[in-house]
């Protein structure tokens, strides 16, 4: 079963890994994205998440059991912030633990790359000199990405 | 049915959520979308590009030739920005 | 350029994510791996880990190297241990940072594949009973898993 | 030049390394392996599987038809296992 948050706090990655693998000894891989507040044209002061209560949980849960059942993980996590996000900051955490890499790796990416356009977040910008942000548009890469998961394992 | 809006869906409408009652007539999630639409100016600038709202029964993603009946919450929102 | 590392204390995941992540705003992604030594069959005490100093370090920087030709990263690291290992603990560590996702992930991918296959380092079983171990035999399966990286970008 | 081994190879020949001076005929690193194995038993048992042998040349990963001339260090091992 994936352990599946959303929460304003931020997250402990280092404690997020204990949770999955201490005290076990068959875990040869464990895979972490980090997804960070990026601030391009340094005129960001936070990134405001939006998000839909309830729904997000839900689809991210869906991602996740989807990869489960994919591959053979030994555990999975996935965390994703909502509320005001300096750059810098961290937004969302995927943890993927398997016997070997491939699995770890394969099922990490698969989960950021559904996540991404399934779960229900938005992202709007707050701008240091206080003028009124733009919401993030949606990139069309992560629609396109997601074809190669119908090909693969 | 309770009607809930996120991002500029939200800000376009001026609300959160809503409680609304369509006609028969409105079956899909797409019939709605028009309905929705000609109650004001702010709606009809939320739906203007209807093709890119996305949309949810119950909070699981639907298409907008899915109906709407039995639906206890309807939701509308922009393509997810997320992760 | 990248951080390489061959050492037989442990690393600390945080610290050396910090390193590369600290204070900056341009970091979008970050995807670490972390290998562990694994014990299947409840008979094994330690992983003795052999290396070639000075190969050891030479061979990851040039696969780090290729790394950071092939993708547009903000960081990376690899660190990889020596010497006794216990079940469940940590062998070896990479960590790349990019501005999008596919970048770390692939990267990170690519530096472990090539990792496996190039850097001198050879496992020896130390077992619970005190008999001796065997040397763990290479994965056919690390060496066809490089033709991939022959067609990606 | 100087010879290193390591893992079984190291174990089966009984030494970590040692200073070697093969005759002029020894041009590739397969000559030196096919000459090494003559020098006794742990030698030819270290290296019975030529094939599966992998070498480097001043640190460097070399295949068996490389000419050793001018190396200072030729090293021989089993095929990595690390990560």
């Amino acid at each position: 079963m994936a352990r599946v948050r959303v929460q304003a706090a931020p997250f402990d990655v280092a404690a997020e890994t204990r949770a999955l693998t201490g005290g076990r000894t068959d875990i040869g891989a464990v895979v972490t994205f980090v997804g960070l507040c990026r601030d391009e044209g340094g005129t960001l002061a936070a990134l405001e998440l939006e998000h839909y209560p309830g729904m997000a949980e839900d689809e991210i849960r869906r991602v996740a059991d989807e990869a489960q059942a994919r591959w053979p993980l030994m555990g999975l996590t996935a965390i994703h912030r909502h509320g005001p996000i300096a750059p810098g900051e961290e937004i969302v955490l995927v943890i993927a633990c398997s016997a070997h890499r491939a699995a770890a790796f394969a099922a990490a990416e698969f989960l950021m790359d559904f996540l991404k356009t399934r779960a229900p977040f938005w992202k709007k910008e707050r701008r240091r000199d206080g003028r009124d942000g733009d919401w993030v548009d949606a990139r069309e890469e992560d629609e396109t990405v997601l074809a190669r998961w119908s090909s693969r394992p | 049915m309770k009607a809930v809006y996120f991002a500029w869906v939200r800000e376009r409408i001026g609300r959160t959520d809503e409680d609304i009652a369509p006609p028969a007539s409105v079956a899909t999630v797409g019939d709605l979308i028009a309905w929705l639409s000609a109650r004001g100016e702010n709606y009809a600038f939320a739906f203007e590009k209807a093709g890119a709202i996305r949309a949810a029964l119950d909070r699981k993603h639907v298409k907008h030739d899915a109906p709407i009946a039995g639906a206890r919450e309807v939701a509308f929102f922009p393509p997810m920005t997320g992760g």
